[in-house]
């Protein structure tokens, strides 16, 4: 399986990480993409851009090993996680997950595993700038709440494939 | 028994405390993460700031998240900072 | 809301789709997309292409009532559906998907809300040429199975947003 | 009160019955779409070998699915095909 996680400054071209994985194989069925956008405001106000820090070495470890641990739980053929770092202007893309299966269910469900994880445990934090200032994002419970769903059994969440 | 440990903060407990890292010795009796904050807190108004509310706090060690009550043991470095917000 | 739907011969550029629903707007913090790709073989003997059929007009008037119906559940911004018909060879693309919303879990569910009602309502009909000749791709229960799960309530199949 | 009524098939249903549509009078005592499949399949051999296992064809009134047990009424154009399988 072909895994591919970076954490960068420069923006990623979504195109080209599908065709990466998905290029030349006859076995790749199922294609599905997940991209987090910058939002021009946050709790209605508007805000001047985002700052995305993160814990270098940390960060790229444990994304390599929740991908290693979606390859586990499903059968992907391919994976790639990209995750910007530094100022991020409204409008531009912040991350990306790709994941590549023979079928539908499994490219879904890693996709959502994966980004369910970025979301609570991955090292990174998000400082939004207003026009009065900067502010560090705060977490949401809902998101662990959504990261809890995959602790319980095997993953699956339904009962078809 | 003191070792020498590597300390990294992130994010508004970086900016709280001043700094990204620093190298600290172990002091005696301390031997848990959760103990190391409380000891932190006391070393001047810009640590007290940043572990005003311990309980928000996060921990690394080596580069892997840990409870407070978890030994620091043989650790090379502890991370500590808020709730992860990537995604 | 943007919605686009289209049922073409011609590929289609997924990033082209992705960028006419999210350029230029602030409030899009979410992009899905599934990808429908022609595999090179199907229960292990090789195929040379697949060729797709649909019902011209029922198709089209069908897909646009369930877009309309995934953005009555979900607070989506944009939602884009391409199928191809005519002749497709392993490794080229069948269909996408691309929803948008502010947030991942209205994205990504109504992404699989929208691929599950296309696996088993939408009037399609798949063929695969193999060596000794053509057959017509049988409907899957498992398919019958996943889109039942959208209509026990709100279709809503997790606690957490 | 017969009516005149485009037919379509697709797929296999097209096969074996070799044309994609046509125009029929629906005869008198026809009432539901199941039971114009069971007048279908005695026009000829293409069409007994269509609706063969009348179980596993779907059908579809003016574009909108229907069951085999649902009336023509005024339908204009009802379809006959196999199970879907896009995506």
């Amino acid at each position: 399986m072909k895994t591919t996680v970076r954490i960068q400054h420069e923006p990623f071209d979504l195109a080209a990480e599908v065709a990466a994985l998905t290029r030349g194989r006859g076995d790749a069925g199922a294609v599905v993409t997940f991209t987090g956008i910058c939002r021009g405001e946050e709790n209605g106000t508007p805000i001047a851009a985002l700052t995305l820090e993160h814990y270098p070495g940390m960060a790229e470890e444990e994304i390599e090993s929740h991908v290693a641990e979606a390859a586990s739980r499903w059968p992907l053929l391919g994976a790639t996680v990209i995750h910007r770092v530094g100022r991020i202007a409204p409008g531009e893309d912040i991350m990306m997950v790709v994941t590549v299966s023979a079928h539908r269910a499994a490219a879904f469900e890693a996709a959502e595993f994966l980004m369910d994880y970025l979301k609570t445990r991955a090292p990174f934090w998000k400082q939004v700038e207003k026009a009065d200032g900067k502010i560090w994002v705060e977490a949401k419970t809902q998101d662990d709440v959504a990261a809890g769903r995959w602790t319980a059994s095997s993953g699956k969440r339904h009962a078809a494939e | 028994m003191s070792h020498t440990l590597k300390l990294r903060y992130f994010a508004w407990v970086r900016e709280r405390i001043g700094k990204p890292e620093e190298d600290i010795e172990v002091p005696a009796g301390i031997a848990t993460v959760g103990e190391l904050m409380t000891w932190l807190s006391k070393r001047g108004e810009e640590y007290a700031y940043a572990f005003e509310n311990p309980k928000v706090i996060r921990a690394a060690i080596d580069r892997a998240h840990v409870k407070p009550h978890m030994p620091i043991g043989a650790a090379k470095e502890i991370a500590f900072f808020p709730p992860m917000t990537g995604g």
